[in-house]
């Protein structure tokens, strides 16, 4: 069966994150939560941070989700999902499981819920080995709250926090690099994907839930609000993103790199970054030596990338 | 949007259980034009059904068989992704 | 109290981190998250012990801070297991925000507390700043006055947490080093006796139910948030009810008997001492040595401090004349906690009320100091403090 | 006191409107608050906003429970909100409309179709007309506001026309 | 009011969280460590944008959790530099912990709070539910009506902070969104007033004073503690006259004169109402339209939360037969923060207490409300609450 | 001048950790702690998170202490020292500092207050880039609460909450490998040391010192009460570390990998352990399979270690 | 009541000694509390615990500021802490040492030279033959204290010698 | 220990200052050892005074001039790093 079929068959007829939720117009989350979703073939409880999707999707009384689905707070997801996972191993050793069989536990965060307010709680679940899946979509920003700078937005983007004038260029620091940051914690499985790359991220995700211990998903995601971009060109900047090496995709199984995607030809950073608006203050003159920066830094992880998948043999 | 409820009908701490919780029509938040789906030149390829994220993509199986205008907010990301060019974006009545 | 329904084991020497890692053994919970700190190290680590060597059964979860210590907890109870965990002070300091979530989430985790002041400066023993800090939050909170009662509360506390009206998390606490550090007699109840009486868990539909998937924690809008908060001040004043009853209950297999308000002495009391904790027993001590010298004076100990039993205090204290509050916390610039409430409990009544703020970070407090109390003229003192008080 | 409140969709530049007739009426020397209604929701989601305009200072700080005039930025908003609701039986209701749509029927409903124009603006002009307050003081405020991203030419002839409409 | 010294712009239409940025340009703090949380947003971005733009100097960090905004303004202010922030709700939850530090360790930090409901569940519109986990904390907190009191405060907070009796935190609190994303006039002061108005930062001992090392934060056994925690007590005692005398200052060149409480129409009243923040502006319609129609209320209310100014309370309230005291926040199972104190500054005095707990998460209040208050008879209220309140 | 005679004109007579503090006889932190501040030569701004060494050097109304000094709490330390970090700066810039001229900031927190409880706050000082020094002294637990499980305490490792039973043979996890972390962190400075090497130590903290942004350095300290030994085999024991590839030391500067120091002859990974009344009971029968599991970790460790400093060149 | 404080260094085990006398009355049917003083202070750092023994339920939970006896386990905190302080004028000070202290002058001190073995046990022995409690009450306690780490005969040894010190 | 403090005596916020500040003298922590320098045979490599936890090693400018037994705690580690044997560790008094 296609994979697209199998989800299809995986979402039995009622879509885990269904329509009538508030997210934006072409919004990339839902497409990155229905892909790993669907991919899972065992059941699945969701585990969210606070963030656009949490708030958007659960507005009560009305909830977008059909599977168990937990929000507790912004920071503390891997922790819950940890708890969650904890009551799952207890239970089902004294035969004490509502139902018995294979449950797969999904924590979805943004980036601020992973990389910045977040990363204590997934450091110590990872540290722990808890048997769960953690996603982060990283849209670069802290978006529900109205476009702040996070750790995970590149250098040079304007948010409202890193705000660009006289005096400012957007963000002055670079991203954190939260996939090498999971890789260091030595966990069996993690990955980096891109919303846009359905199948690459299905696969992965499905890796990700077979592994017997923690695993860590970085998915890139677009925001039409936070990027400053026309929804129908979500794919597209997201394909540049890939396809410029600014977001290889890759995954780490057990320490071993191994890119999952080359692209045929690369393309130039500036295709990734033209259609944002948040970026386009790096098309100025007084610019051009940190666009020529921003550039040679993409140049040079690729590099370094490759150099770790290399030396593991790819 | 139903009546308001009182604070001793609801269940306790702000459970909801998605087979009774109801789910706004954000159809209405489409901005002026609406997919519309040529089914003779749809090829099942199910990518519009994927990348919805409204989940509006309705399937009989693993056909596609329409689109739920209900819950579609335009975004016209059906239409980018369909390889054959089954959808076009219509002005919305 | 009918002898022969006793199910006791012969007292034993324990402290009352002891008694109640012991009580944990015997409730056996399914999920343990902890992180520690002074003066709660002893109940985590004697349950750890119990775990290793397999006398204790549950996931016992050393997580990386407070905060996901009970979002751990959160996450396991609601999951469907029952939940136990332990903190004091900037444990519970760090955890204050997911303990309202936990409350309105209906999550009922046990939760034992070894009262320790609140930095700073920072200061392991024992007064009560961190547990009024989460005094808004929503959660029970049980004050024993000894390591007897610490381990009676921890075998009661899951029944009233799990209870379908209450369903909330319950704190079990106990002063930081003098309880839970100090060895008294502790007369346990049999293994059995505390599977009888707290059963199995159960919670209304647990996350881990994959075949009926609900929604827990959404987003409430100005429509609902009001309504669903109003949902804890209802469960909260169930759970008074469910205590008296679990009280009783308890009471048949133990001989011992709890209530929400403890009086004592207060037959005939013209003054009143309130107060929580350890100091209860010294000032029992103290209140006897008055009647005997004369002096017309009672006692009320809160062992319910949430829920706060406002009409059984206007009842207990219709009587008296005056009623001192001691409070091992202060308000700076506020109204020392304890009393606040015992203050708006007796609104619009005549009784003289006075303030005393004693025992902050382990300050020691002897049954000889309550006498100075009882004629002091300030609305507020400051109990063994060194240095005129302020405001004089 | 006068109140108003406005029907858009987020994106459409209700609280801008509310602000810029509220700044209007600050620089005609009297006392205004503007503000929106916030939710979860995003662009696209229909949204409130309003402002109160008075002769003394404002100090109640609830929201608008019976406005005097509705101003409705997005006409397709009447099938999902009920943009009546609380209003004054007579009360003014404008609309972005060529026509009155039927869910209003047998109330007082002025129409101001703002064509490509910014409908933000376009109705301010317009609840500027039926209020008796000057068009230059909204332009004027509009430019304080949005000069900054839009041309001051589009604001002004945005401004006049929906003046115009109504003034007519 | 000497108009004649008077030194205000023109008045613009600002919402609160614009007026406390155009505060911040003109006190211009060196540091201001800040994570975003709706719905002080707007003070952030809007510091963030004059940052970028040159018109404001401060470091601007962008912290990574409030905990860390709270603690890096705590290491910048004692560090011997001028230091702001800002935080809302589930942020000032996270911080908690340090917002106790900050005051002990007496961190002369401004921080503007937007005031929101606390989870759970989660919303993002206005009660009072944080500030309230704070009040023990020893912090200050002033509440403002309005965006120009909001701006107001901002503009005084620094002096009083930074005196030399008082070294305390300082929260200028405003309502979420209602003040927050409210647009109002406001008048700033102009710039030159503003600085000479708050003047050079000066803490005593400051860490960066290399050449004179100093020891902070140390470690306090029950010997010491409880002396240090009294600092506090003294701390806020003092600040009530400091805010005083600088509310005097501040009136000379606003022309705008503030109030620890501020009475309004209590000559005569027979009942007066007690209430927080921006409620207080809706209140006074109310009070102006009842005494219209010839009922005898007046109304207080209270701009400096902490320190409480009790005995101005009770001097205010003196001669009323009743007062209702409106909480914008609830405490589960125990007592309404705000009617709290009340009872406690009251007690023992003859005045009927009532407790009405209003508008959480955003619930809204009209002039109109009132009246029913006037005449309850419960001695607590939920007003606005969909179903019976419990308890009944 | 000698390495130690600078060190000695560095302290001026007064040593920054003076004697009459409460850490126990034989006590590894104040060697640390001395060195590190010893090698510094501007002014030096401590900052100390909670745990043992801020606790026993400041029972008010005694100071250890000579050298400026902050603590506020156990996880905040690098937020608390960015803060001041940023007040120099502030201060620097409009010309307000106290006293002119450079000054260090070194911020110490147990491997509780950087691998666990205080990742958070240091992942988000590193992401900003402020200028200090990041030290952690990691004895392998949390000793000032008694001795409790930590993400750096190593597998099989008994503490009272990873006790050893019936059913458990000390700590189940791997520790937390948070050098690495660090290095994902991309600083332009970290390095692993440990507290027997003071010529490595110091070395390194003098090149961390004058790093422009963050450096860490990730120091192991021994404890005799922790570990269970006695005060004078405090160096022997730490010498096994070292000389077993249990605890490599090097540096990672610019993202290049350097070890410091190789052993002549690697010694067994028993010599390590086997003083230690923590491992005591992983030489029994029973323990045999963890053991070797042990000893084939350090084994793959120090070879991927080698790996990534023969890549970058040594 | 009786009351007892001892003196110890931490990790000479006075705590452990504190609890095994309480233990001991306990087992002989009376009541007993045993807590020791926490600090910042490590292993070798002056330390107190103390002991309160009565016939009735004890209620108290304040430090013992008069005690009835001290013990003292290591002789050498004569010259850092003040072992009589809140002593009644003729309260019993037992020391481990061969001869009192020339500090303790004028105080009736017992010396109970506790030689090789475990301090804490010699002089809770001691202690018992001082108060009147049997030798093996104690050395059971102990036994069911501190059975899994000292060999059972060391502490039945330990014990009785220091009642045989004071018995005699 | 001097006199215990009123909270009115004591400087805001618990700040210390070094030179006003107490130093227990610790010395006392000792177990029955203390260390004895043969200055003899000390060649001032200063190892025993960086070893030291307690910086009891005293020095004169950059040679060693004893032992401060006012704070050593007696560890032994000043003899075990002493590499010529300079250092003794002798029963104390
Ligand atoms: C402790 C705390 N601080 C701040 C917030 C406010 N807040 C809610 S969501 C959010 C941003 C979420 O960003 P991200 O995780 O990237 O998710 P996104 O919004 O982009 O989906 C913030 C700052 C909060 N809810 N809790
Ligand atoms: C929020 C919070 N949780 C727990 C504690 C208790 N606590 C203080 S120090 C400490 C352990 C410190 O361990 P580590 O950082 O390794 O330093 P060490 O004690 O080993 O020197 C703990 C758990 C605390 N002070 N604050
Ligand atoms: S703001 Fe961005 S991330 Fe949030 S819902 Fe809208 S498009 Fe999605
Ligand atoms: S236009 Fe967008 S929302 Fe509508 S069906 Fe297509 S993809 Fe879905
Ligand atoms: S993307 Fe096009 S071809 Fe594929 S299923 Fe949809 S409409 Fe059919
Ligand atoms: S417990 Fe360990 S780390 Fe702490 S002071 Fe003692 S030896 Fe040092
Ligand atoms: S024995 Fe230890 S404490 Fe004493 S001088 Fe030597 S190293 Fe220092
Ligand atoms: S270690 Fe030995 S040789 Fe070196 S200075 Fe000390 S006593 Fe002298
Ligand atoms: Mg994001
Ligand atoms: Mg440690």
């Amino acid at each position: 069966m296609s994979r697209l079929k199998r989800m299809v068959r995986n979402e039995a007829g009622v879509a885990p994150l269904r329509g009538g939720h508030a997210l934006c117009q072409g919004c990339g989350i839902p497409l990155v939560v229905r892909t790993i979703l669907d991919s899972i073939e065992t059941p699945v409880v969701v585990i969210n941070a606070t963030g656009c999707l949490e708030v958007a999707t659960t507005r009560y009384p009305t909830t977008a989700w059909n599977v168990p689905w937990l929000h507790v707070a912004f920071e503390n997801t891997a922790a819950v999902a940890g708890g969650v996972e904890s009551a799952y191993r207890a239970l089902a050793r004294r035969g004490a499981l509502p139902q018995d069989g294979p449950v797969t536990f999904v924590a979805l965060a943004g980036d601020g819920g992973t990389y910045d307010i977040g990363l204590q709680a997934l450091s110590g679940a990872l540290e722990r080995g808890h048997r769960f899946l953690f996603v982060c979509y990283d849209n670069e920003a802290y978006m529900n709250t109205g476009v702040q700078r996070s750790g995970a937005t590149p250098r040079g983007a304007r948010t409202t926090t890193s705000a660009v004038g006289a005096e400012a260029l957007g963000k002055a620091q670079q991203r954190k690099d939260m996939t090498a940051i999971a890789v260091a914690h030595h966990v069996p499985y993690v990955a980096q994907a891109a919303a846009s790359h359905w199948h690459d991220l299905s696969e992965k995700a499905e890796r990700a839930a077979h592994v017997d211990g923690a695993a860590f998903l970085n998915v890139l995601t677009n925001c039409p609000v936070g990027w400053g971009h026309e929804p129908r060109e979500a794919i597209s900047i997201l394909d540049a993103a890939v396809d410029s090496c600014y977001w290889p995709l890759y995954e780490v199984v057990d320490g071993r790199y191994r890119l999952t995607y080359v692209p045929e030809q690369t393309r130039p950073v500036a295709d990734w970054l033209r259609p944002q608006k948040r970026f386009a203050h790096l098309f100025t003159p007084d610019a051009e030596p940190l666009l020529h920066e921003l550039e040679e830094r993409v140049a040079r992880e690729w590099d370094e990338l490759l150099a770790l998948a290399g030396r593991n043999g790819t | 949007m139903s009546e308001l409820l009182r604070w001793d009908e609801l269940p306790a701490g702000g459970t909801l259980r998605p087979e009774e919780a109801e789910r706004p029509h954000t159809g209405g938040w489409r901005t002026g034009v609406r997919p519309e789906v040529d089914l003779a030149r749809c090829v099942d390829c199910l990518l519009c059904w994927l990348y919805c994220p409204d989940s509006a993509i309705v399937l009989d199986g693993t056909a596609l068989s329409g689109v739920d205008l209900d819950f579609c907010k335009g975004c016209e990301l059906c239409s980018v992704v369909c390889p054959t060019g089954a959808i076009t974006m219509v002005a919305d009545e | 109290m009918t002898a022969t329904r006793l199910a006791l084991d012969p007292p034993r020497l324990l402290t009352g981190g002891q008694a109640v890692a012991e009580a944990m053994r015997q409730v056996d919970p399914d999920v343990v998250p902890v992180y520690p700190i002074t003066p709660q190290t002893p109940i985590i680590e004697g349950y750890a012990a119990l775990v290793a060597s397999g006398r204790a059964h549950g996931e016992l979860l050393d997580v990386e801070s407070e905060h996901s210590a009970l979002s751990a907890a959160v996450g396991a109870a609601l999951a469907g297991a029952r939940t136990m965990t332990a903190t004091s002070s900037q444990g519970l300091a760090l955890m204050a925000e997911v303990v309202y979530i936990a409350a309105s989430l209906r999550a009922p985790i046990v939760m034992a507390v070894g009262n320790r002041a609140l930095s700073g400066p920072i200061n392991i023993h024992c007064d009560h700043s961190d547990s009024m800090l989460v005094r808004d939050a929503g959660v029970i909170q049980l004050f024993a006055e000894s390591a007897q009662e610490a381990y009676d509360l921890m075998v009661l506390a899951p029944r009233l947490a799990e209870h379908p009206d209450v369903l909330l998390p319950v704190l079990v606490c106990q002063d930081g080093f003098t309880i839970t550090h100090s060895a008294e007699p502790v007369a346990p109840l049999d293994d059995d006796a505390v599977h009888a009486f707290v059963g199995a868990y159960r919670v209304p539909e647990p996350l881990l139910d994959v075949a009926h998937p609900t929604t827990r924690g959404p987003f409430a809008m100005p429509d609902y948030y009001f309504e669903l908060r109003h949902q804890l001040a209802a469960a909260q004043h169930a759970a008074l009810g469910v205590f008296t009853e679990l009280a009783e209950e308890f009471a048949e297999v133990s001989g011992r008997r709890y209530r929400a308000l403890e009086p004592y002495a207060l037959d005939g009391a013209e003054q009143a001492v309130v107060c929580l904790g350890s100091t209860g027993g010294t000032l029992k001590d103290a209140v006897d040595e008055l009647r005997r010298q004369g002096e017309p004076v009672g006692l009320v100990e809160v062992r319910s401090f949430r829920p706060f039993p406002a009409d059984t205090l206007r009842e207990l204290l219709g009587g008296v004349r005056r009623a001192t509050v001691l409070d091992r916390a202060d308000s700076p610039g506020g109204t020392p906690p304890l009393f606040a409430d015992v203050a708006a409990a007796l609104a619009g009544g005549g009784v003289e009320l006075q303030s005393v703020v004693y025992g902050l970070g382990g300050r020691d407090i002897h049954p000889e100091d309550i006498r100075a109390l009882l004629v002091g003229e300030k609305r507020r003192a400051y109990l063994g403090l060194r240095g005129e008080s302020c405001p004089a | 006191m006068r109140e108003i409140r406005w029907h858009a969709r987020a994106g459409q530049g209700a609280k801008s409107a509310s602000q810029l007739y509220a700044t209007a009426a600050l620089r005609s020397g009297r006392y205004a608050q503007a503000f929106p209604e916030y939710g979860p929701e995003r662009r696209g989601a229909p949204l409130r906003a309003y402002t109160r305009v008075d002769d003394v200072p404002i100090r109640r700080h609830d929201s608008v429970a019976r406005p005097d005039v509705v101003v409705v930025l997005e006409p397709s908003l009447v099938h999902e909100v009920d943009v009546a609701d609380g209003l004054a039986d007579g009360g003014l209701i404008l609309v972005n409309a060529e026509s009155p749509p039927s869910q209003l029927a047998g109330r007082t409903v002025r129409c101001v179709p703002a064509g490509s124009h910014s409908p933000n603006l376009v109705l301010a002009g317009a609840l500027a007309a039926a209020t008796e307050v000057p068009a230059d003081a909204v332009a004027r405020a509009a430019i304080e506001l949005l000069g900054r991203k839009v041309p001051q030419e589009e604001i002004v002839e945005a401004v006049e026309e929906g003046y115009a409409c109504l003034s007519s």
